[in-house]
């Protein structure tokens, strides 16, 4: 549901920047659906890949299959993202503020020892330089945060202050989607867009510790995934479920 | 003329307190044989840099080799984060500069041509910026041109960097198939540049098209097949997904286990 | 999806006025072909940028579409100078800013990234800075780390680059074989790329280790069989003297006698 | 002569730049013969060629062949020039001041009207960055000013002030080589070294208008080319004369 949720948000005129893990499966799910001309491409150097089945990582070959062209990360975050050329960047998140911010450096647990994660890799340039950003992360209430144990990658705001006074491009994360609801990041705020099927509003809603608005006449129904979605998701693109167990 | 000696002596130019830059990305291409060595060598107080840290990194600090690291992140993609790499930073055992991807890259590339520095608008709003700034490893500057804010990063040339290649001639001439990443810069970043290959051959028989790094900037060359497992190498090989689950097994455990786990694969290595 | 069209077509991305990247270099992978359909369109007021000029760079001038240059300067090897570029120049019908090879391939690079400014080392103490600080072309700072001097220079963004390739499949992804001197920074700068090839291939026959320019970088291809005529083309042919003894007699003449030239070759070519 | 005076200054260490015409022949002909481990790069992106026979030019793929590796000017002007590692610049010169200092963008005439040549092209930043500079060019009364007419490459000063306070790196111009004498450029100004076998010294004085130390002992005379030196040139670099006519 999250991977369908995420990839329904994606266009078929997207160049899109694709971070490691859940952000791959729904580039490789809209590829494969809606959005056929959407273009992905990989911060270590991949242009155009089509890859037909499962992988590890963006760091697995497997991922690079059908690419148009190979290039360092001066070609794909240099020239494509710095450049100004990608649509939408796809990230993951360890936490994720009402901003948008995203941290994928290190958590604190209440004695405030730490404990890291993977860091930024190419995911604070991408946050920093795509015109949209779509975060894409399990629904957890230790992964919302009204302020982030470390601010890795810029969202719509940092401290108050707007991304285009701090001198970064683009809009920022424009959505957070899980595997519960789908928030969309407006100038003014997060706003539960939709829940998914099946979901109680209000539990969503109390899982979710950020100030939360909500559109006019609610949150709608998330579309439910089509059984072709499904299938290629189950069958092609993760069979052994290593991200949608 | 040829540069091509053993994996031993290759990996002498590496000193104790040396920096060091490894050109592997996550579990691909990383030059686990060369580090290896190093560890077998026992090599100590190295300063490790690498746009994006995976098994080689964390096989090094694992080791105990490293004081400091200055990188974007790493991962070794599914199978986990970086272990020994993490702890060692939450410790405080080494000492960590954390860049993003291309702001990394743009240090290396300033690096390799000598650049006074590279100013980019990456990195400006996020946590990661402070410590850089403090540490004399990026300043925030007015662009001369229009007056918007920049982030300077200065060049920096590592002293040794580490890559393993499909194919190198005697002269250095190397190639590299696949994506790139921060490859090319690493490696006209630093002062020394040591390969190891799947194949050494004779000096004028690939095409200098084909050549990633020109050989007047390597150093040693060292024909080590199998030298990348068990990671990916483009072209010739995947990446072995037990020794990984090993791999991390071990690394997250840390103390004893993580220390049988090196004794036996720094010795035995990880070919079949 | 394929971005195959015809030759005229492909240069119709070129209006009047247009700031046009040239991808030659003197007597080598000068895309003539697509400069006479240019000329022949009847493009006036080019804003022309090239590293190193060449026989395309003369043929434009020539013809009288251009108004002004951004170069490091050019030549026809032994053949000679570009004698309509330094007439053009020295008479001032055409406004030239002029660079060194390096200072403008950076101010590309920059442009390629839109990094705020690039800088360097190079330029300095020379005759060559002053008027291009006075056009904005460059402006002398103090590097933020160690306070010595350097020329900053601006990204530079042209509207069209023009380029030759060996080979190219219907997406756009270019394959150029042999020495790259500036191609790559001045293709990935430019908002939009034409590139014409001697062969076109289907979308997904090219290895994509052997691509030179992304595809997702390219708004046209056409295929031009002996499209660099009669510049040499690595892999492809080398150049035709007789043709080159031809261009500059013309060019060094003017008038009359290149006019009749340029009648002759923009229609007729110069393949065999 | 030229060629084989210019030659006999490059040495089997040197990482040499070397630039259109003369300075091709001169660093042909110095592999060929007492420096064959001298490695040879174009600032086009060519690493270490070994041509055997003549060429247009730097853009003449004759001149590429037996090339290790190709790149582009970022390779070859940025990491190998500008990151310090080139020993020798091998320019050609319009004109030379007693600095070593370079025009090769136009000369004027007496009425102040420009002729204009090649510029710049890697000339500037060869003269700029490497560790010494070699220029090589015809002895031509016109060719030496005490100012020239356009500076286009730095020598050792300009304006008096030395490079090393200009921001640039490296020697500067150690020598200008003619047809007819080598020309040292030495802190103090332009030494006249040797000159060549045949010539007369006060007539290359005289045809050298700018002020020009003598060695201790006065010039010495410039070993003669040998056979082996001269079969080499006339029967393989350069047979039809484009360059040693």
């Amino acid at each position: 549901m999250l991977v369908v949720a995420a990839a329904s948000l994606i266009q078929s005129e997207d160049v899109a920047l694709v971070g490691l893990g859940l952000p791959q499966l729904a580039a490789q799910l809209a590829q494969r659906t809606h959005a056929p001309k959407m273009r992905m491409l990989l911060e270590l150097g991949v242009f155009t890949p089509r890859p037909s089945g499962p992988s590890a990582g963006i760091a697995d070959p497997r991922m690079w299959a059908g690419a148009g062209a190979f290039g360092g990360v001066l070609d794909t975050l240099g020239a494509m993202l710095h450049g100004g050329r990608i649509t939408l960047g796809l990230l993951g998140a360890l936490q994720v503020d009402g901003d948008g911010s995203i941290n994928t450096t290190l958590v604190r647990d209440e004695g405030g020892r730490e404990r890291r994660f993977n860091g930024s890799g190419g995911g604070n340039d991408v946050a920093s330089l795509s015109q949209r950003v779509l975060v894409v992360m399990r629904h957890d209430r230790r992964k919302f945060a009204a302020t982030l144990d470390f601010l890795t990658s810029p969202g719509q705001r940092v401290a108050g202050r707007r991304r285009g006074e701090l001198g970064l491009s683009g809009s920022g994360t424009v959505a957070v989607v899980t595997d519960r609801a789908i928030l969309e990041i407006s100038p003014e705020g997060p706003v539960l867009a939709s829940v998914h099927p099946g979901e109680d509003l209000d539990d969503v809603v109390a899982c979710t510790p950020i100030t939360l608005a909500m559109p006019p006449g609610g949150p709608s129904e998330t579309p439910a995934p089509t059984t072709g979605q499904r299938n290629i998701l189950r069958e092609e693109l993760d069979p052994d479920r290593w991200y949608t167990g | 003329m040829s540069k091509v000696v053993g994996l031993e002596e290759a990996v002498g130019l590496v000193g104790d307190g040396s920096q060091v830059a490894l050109c592997g990305f996550a579990i691909t291409r990383n030059a686990t044989a060369a580090v290896a060595a190093i560890i077998a060598a026992g090599r100590r107080r190295l300063r490790l840099v690498q746009v994006v840290g995976g098994m080689e990194t964390d096989l090094l600090v694992g080791a105990g080799c490293v004081t400091s690291l200055v990188y974007s992140g790493g991962s070794l993609d599914r199978f986990g984060p970086l272990h020994s790499v993490n702890r060692a930073i939450a410790s405080g055992s080494i000492e960590a500069l954390e860049y993003s991807t291309l702001s990394l890259s743009l240090r290396l590339f300033a690096g390799s041509l000598d650049l006074p520095f590279v100013p980019t608008r990456t990195l400006l709003g996020s946590q990661l910026l402070e410590p850089l700034v403090a540490a004399g490893g990026a300043a925030v500057i007015e662009d001369p041109f229009i007056g918007h804010p920049a982030v300077a990063l200065p060049p920096l040339r590592p002293d040794v960097a580490i890559l393993h290649a499909n194919l190198c001639d005697e002269d250095g001439n190397a190639v590299v198939t696949g994506p790139l990443w921060s490859i090319r810069e690493t490696a006209l970043a630093a002062r020394q540049v040591v390969v190891t290959a799947e194949r050494v051959v004779s000096a004028g028989s690939i095409d200098p098209g084909l050549v990633t790094i020109p050989g007047i900037t390597v150093a040693a060359v060292s024909e080590v097949p199998f030298g990348g497992r068990p990671t990916a190498v483009f072209g010739e090989y995947e990446f072995e997904a037990s020794l990984f689950e090993e791999h991390v097994a071990a690394s997250r455990r840390g103390g004893d286990d993580l220390a049988a786990y090196l004794d036996r694969r720094i010795v035995g290595g990880w070919a079949a």
